[in-house]
């Protein structure tokens, strides 16, 4: 039986070109996961095939194993959650012996998460990385307390943020890209974007959570055992998606991974569309454990639909005035 | 109906998934930790095809072969509540009760927003299920008599369990306690399949007053293999009264749960590993169903000092940093609520 | 007929002192509206008695009347939304002839909300208001541009901040009390809120919205007009929250009108227990314009139900260690 | 069915509420600021007593006395979506189609999420809702000779005034007219009250292929009365044509509303007012019902910059703040978009 050409026709689907890179490293897709939400992968691999998406980006090390806080670990929130976990970890060790193999061995990439206390650990951190196998890059997690500055949280100072990616970039393998992790809890990300740029910073990721707290009507005490913790979730994304605009709009030439909130292809779409050359997603894969990989799908059918014939051509296109684009199809 | 058709389970292979005989030395925990389940789990829409009232809760039968066939006694599912427009993001974990015919069932009580959004489903909804998850409970050696002890709706997780040692040749004994009569689940169930039944309640409005301990305390010397599923006070005293007296228990803990698949640590208790040491573990993988001498119930709550990476959690400063997942931990020993001055301190340095 | 004992035991509900005080000016319930989400009062009589709540907070008003944005001027978001409305109002002098006097004939009483761009205009304002029927204080909304400054928002700096505090709370009625309005779009609330206080506010409002961005995946462009806009309800609670909470731990003293997300009784006691004496219901009002009269039942319901014989014993009760409190009953 | 059981509706009384005759003169607004409802707006739970497809849409019937027996046509609703756990915060207008027995009807196309929601209510389902909302249609002075236009669903919105000019003894024309076919509304309820009756398609699908236009222009200079609901270019085209003819008109327009009880001035566009000045005007409680030659079409979306306040808007200063509801307006005449590196400067100046 051959099918009618109509119906044929129906069912073409513009073919459009995802691919995308961190830093000038290829990847054959744009969506990601995001640090924290997807461990170190293993646990996703039932539900996805996890060499179909850019790369896993791995729970934040640090160099020893943490066992991460007491629970209560997490809340949900509206649209959200808080959770204040703690960085429960095996340390680099483990990370090094158990899990980047096991990506390895199965072709999956990685996207490695490094998190310290003081600037010389994350610099050991990406050191010890370097050679280590299907590690693609190093995303920098500056949201945690410099314990030499009476706990500030490093990327809430542009100096202490400069500082860690100066020695992260210098400590690791040249062809591993650095991206910053930039927390949205400040009065002007670009600041701190500048100076993670203008350290070395191969890209910026962001964002990560916005400090939040709930209160147990019960207990009528904080729900976390850590009191404060960190929101995520679609209840963000707008947060998310001004912290990607005003970034791009002043560094239009810095990559960034975006993330916070992304649900959906249109979810993903709309970060593109504001700068980000590619996107993680995170508290969406507890939701839905295969989110990653139909993200991709619906994110390559809002593209096609949309006229892109490639992703590229997307990035940042909402910052374009109307009359730089033609008319009827964007992109070549 | 679905309950108790535990013929219908996969028959479990007999190699190393069943366990050694117990030791019988009490210096080393008497269980090892639970072994994975066999399948790994799938994600789909399920087809509600019952609902009924039992006691205080709801039964739902759902269709959906890929999980009812590969299902093993203590796994759960997890289900997406609210429908596609709901604001509440995470899964809602439920034990199986009982599997047959390319179905499942499990026993709601609604509680909250979502476990009442579930429990409120119609035959003919659909509801988006991740599923089976977390380790079954592992069967005991052949001949083994064991004991069964459930705790309100907690009792539905040990149906099928009952139902596949009986169809293996063991003696089942069971205990099943509520707070009240009406707070009793699967008793039917589990009287088809136990004798000695024991029912208690809190407050005597069913069976025999007071709590599930009592008929435990008698019947666990006489068991080779206590497996139990409520609150974790009752887990906790049931776990005690076995392993004091050698007996190896298999108890399925209820933690809250963001993921139940593994990836966000937020389900984790304190729990002996096979090199002796605590760790953190996730219950959604490395449980539910742990060893009940293996699960640290006093230090559930609290950051143990002696657990590994415990050490990495504390400052060298006072902790004045933002709570944050990326903030290391106070001092073990602090007092909850101890970092409630945490916030970001400003570039400028503002603040004192 | 007469009824059994016990079902009058059982409906009995503990009765509660709701009163609450802004600024030491005495409230008949803790909840009042949040400024922007009540215009100024008159649309909510039909849906509940406006005295009954602590006050309506009524929207930003200028020294001039202002036409707001263009459209569109609203985005819905995940259990939230972002507006750029742009102050459209009547300005002082229609505040004065025809809304304040409306409120004022019926027993309503007024928090006033004043906006400006000069630290001036906020003093002549605040002048404006002296004597002015029904007004029971100044809400100082310091999240404007402040256009000696390049447009930075006032409250983003805790020196301009003050700047406008001190200028309002000396050209005010003595009797008013002023609230500064604190936006959560900073790395250091705590920061602003001791200049507020330490410039003589009587009492900080918080939080304000987030900046958030949203883009139409069919434009392909910022639904909003003015591209950015601010992010409000329930999505924020947990932002809100802790900004309450951080701030109360650091200065227990200063009187905190809590707002942000509130949709039920259960969150406004959450803001209760973590430090606020009075609570603002702003996008809750456009899902179910009686939200503020309903919330304060629930409020009161809770607080009862949770052993408090007084709103004001919970007030910031999250706080205290558990030993602090006497078990069973809080409270007197 | 409640359709067009317009005989229902409460009886207007012929004092303020009716106009005066047309003026005539071109240099003024033909019509005045419509007049506001008689009734406050109720808020309370409706019971959803019928649903059924009418071509694309589906009519929901709903039992709420207290809306139905006070709604006067032109008014609507605001329906809560989503149901108890729901994201979506804001709440849904539509307009009411039709009322009686103390019911009202109303015609949904199902877009985006809430209006899917909305229209996928089933009878014996609970509703929460407010109204009725906004300005009706007000009545022209007895024996004028009226036209209706409806364009989609907007057709529906019609349906009550039809009938009550009908029983009030007025001529009354219409013309409705879709995209295709299966969007055009209320053919067989209009029919039933106009005459002529004109049906069109843009793609000659059903009735006269074309616009609306085509046939208003033709019958417009025997009216007294032009109502218009529908797309905003639609009710621009209709508006213009009556105006030229010295025609009063009456638009229902539609803007995206936040709260749809005139708190939160999301749905403005701008009108000119009784003083001949032009204001943003809240289409929810100042409309939705307008005078067809007060809306100034041309300009809506855009600040026109002779808008009373939109001098205030203007910042001395270019435009680097933060587009907060609280920030000023960038320059009416800057391009939009222009303020895209907007954000707060950091205390400290860090930024150029
Ligand atoms: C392995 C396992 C098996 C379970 N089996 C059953 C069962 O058979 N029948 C039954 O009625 N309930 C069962 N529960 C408990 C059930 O998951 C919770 O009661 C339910 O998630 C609460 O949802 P809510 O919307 O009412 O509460 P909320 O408090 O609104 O839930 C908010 C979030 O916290 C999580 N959460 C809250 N309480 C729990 C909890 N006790 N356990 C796990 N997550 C929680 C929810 O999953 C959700 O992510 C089980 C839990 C686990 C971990
Ligand atoms: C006075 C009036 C009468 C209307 N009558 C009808 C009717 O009879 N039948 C019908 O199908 N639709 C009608 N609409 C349009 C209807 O309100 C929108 O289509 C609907 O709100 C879109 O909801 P959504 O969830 O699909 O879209 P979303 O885009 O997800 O809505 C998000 C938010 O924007 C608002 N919004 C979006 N589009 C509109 C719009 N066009 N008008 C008002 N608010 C909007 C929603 O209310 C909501 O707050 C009417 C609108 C108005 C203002
Ligand atoms: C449970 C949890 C744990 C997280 N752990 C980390 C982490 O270890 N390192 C990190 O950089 N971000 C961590 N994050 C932040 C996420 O990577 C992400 O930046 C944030 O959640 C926003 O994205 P989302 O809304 O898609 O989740 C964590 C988030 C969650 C919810
Ligand atoms: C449509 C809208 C308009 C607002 N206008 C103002 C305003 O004029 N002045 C002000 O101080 N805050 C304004 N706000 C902020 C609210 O008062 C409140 O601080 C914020 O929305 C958080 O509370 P909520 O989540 O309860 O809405 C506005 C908020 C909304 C949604
Ligand atoms: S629930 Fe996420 S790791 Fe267990
Ligand atoms: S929709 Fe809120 S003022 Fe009109």
């Amino acid at each position: 039986m051959t099918l009618p050409e109509l119906e044929l026709a129906e069912v073409e689907v513009p073919s459009v070109d995802m691919q995308a890179s961190v830093g000038g490293v290829p990847l054959v897709s744009p969506v990601l996961t995001a640090s924290g939400c997807s461990a170190f992968g293993r646990e996703l691999d039932p539900f996805f095939d996890l060499t179909s998406i850019g790369a896993v980006v791995t729970k934040s090390v640090q160099l020893r194993p943490r066992s991460g806080r007491a629970t209560p670990r997490m809340a949900e929130t509206p649209s959200g959650m808080i959770n204040s976990i703690g960085l429960q970890g095996p340390g680099i060790d483990g990370l090094l012996e158990d899990e980047l193999p096991w990506l390895a061995e199965r072709g999956v990439r990685s996207f490695v998460s490094i998190a310290g206390a003081r600037t010389e650990d994350f610099a050991e951190l990406a050191a010890r990385l370097r050679g280590a196998p299907g590690v693609l890059g190093i995303e920098v997690n500056i949201s945690c307390p410099n314990v030499e500055s009476r706990g500030e949280v490093f990327a809430c100072n542009p100096d202490a943020s400069a500082a860690v990616v100066a020695a992260v970039r210098e400590a690791a393998d040249p062809a591993h890209p650095v991206y910053a992790k930039l927390t949205p809890d400040v009065t002007d990300i670009v600041a701190v974007a500048r100076a993670c740029a203008d350290a070395g910073a191969n890209g910026l990721s962001m964002i990560n959570t916005l400090l939040g707290l709930v209160i147990d009507p019960d207990t009528m005490r904080p729900v976390l055992g850590g009191v404060t913790g960190g929101l995520s979730g679609p209840a963000i994304r707008p947060v998310a998606l001004r912290c990607v605009w005003q970034v791009h709009a002043a560094l239009p030439n810095v990559p960034i991974l975006g993330m916070g909130g992304i649900r959906t292809g249109l979810d993903a779409l709309q970060f593109i569309l504001a700068g980000a050359g590619a996107v993680s997603v995170g508290t969406a894969v507890f939701n839905d454990p295969s989110a990653p990989a139909r993200i991709h799908a619906e994110l390559a059918e809002a593209l096609g639909e949309r006229g892109f014939g490639r992703l590229a051509d997307a990035v940042g296109y909402a910052h374009r005035a109307p009359d730089e684009v033609p008319a009827g199809r964007h992109g070549r | 109906m679905t309950e108790g058709s535990g013929t219908r389970l996969v028959q479990l292979p007999s190699g190393d998934r069943v366990l050694p005989p117990v030791p019988g030395s009490r210096t080393e925990p008497l269980g090892e930790p639970a072994p994975p389940a066999e399948h790994a789990p799938v994600q789909g829409l399920a087809v509600v095809v019952g609902s009924r009232p039992v006691s205080a809760y709801t039964e739902l039968t759902l269709e959906a072969p890929d999980i009812a066939e590969v299902a093993q006694p203590g796994q759960f599912v997890a289900f997406a509540v609210g429908g596609p427009t709901s604001a509440m993001l995470l899964r809602r974990s439920i034990a199986i009760a009982g599997v047959g015919d390319g179905r499942f069932s499990v026993v709601v009580s609604a509680r909250a927003a979502g476990s009442t959004w579930l429990a409120g489903l119609r035959p003919g909804d659909e509801v988006d299920v991740v599923g089976p998850l977390g380790r079954p409970f592992p069967l005991p050696p052949p001949g083994t008599p064991t004991l069964l002890v459930g705790g309100g709706y907690g009792a539905a997780a040990l149906v099928g369990l009952g139902g596949l040692l009986r169809s293996r040749g063991h003696e089942v004994a069971a205990v099943v306690g509520a707070g009240d009569a009406a707070r009793l689940c699967s008793v039917e169930d589990l009287a088809a399949v136990a004798a000695p039944f024991v029912v208690t309640t809190d407050d005597g409005s069913a069976g025999r007053p007071g709590r599930v301990t009592g008929p435990v305390a008698d019947l666990v010397s006489g068991a080779g293999a206590v497996y139990a599923c409520g609150p974790m006070p009752m887990l906790a005293a049931v776990a005690r009264l076995a392993t004091d007296r050698g007996v190896p228990s298999w108890v399925a803990v209820e933690e809250s749960m963001a993921c139940g698949v593994g990836v966000c640590m937020t389900c984790v208790l304190p729990v002996v590993g096979a090199d002796g040491r605590s760790r953190f573990a996730r219950s959604c993988v490395e449980g539910p169903v742990f060893a009940g001498d293996r699960v640290r119930f006093a230090d559930v709550g609290t950051l143990p000092p002696d657990l590994v990476g415990a050490d990495a959690m504390a400052l060298p400063h006072p902790p004045d940093a933002p709570a944050l997942d990326e903030a290391p931990e106070p001092e073990p020993s602090a007092e909850p609520g101890a970092d409630t001055a945490a916030h970001p301190t400003a570039p400028t340095g503002e603040t004192p």
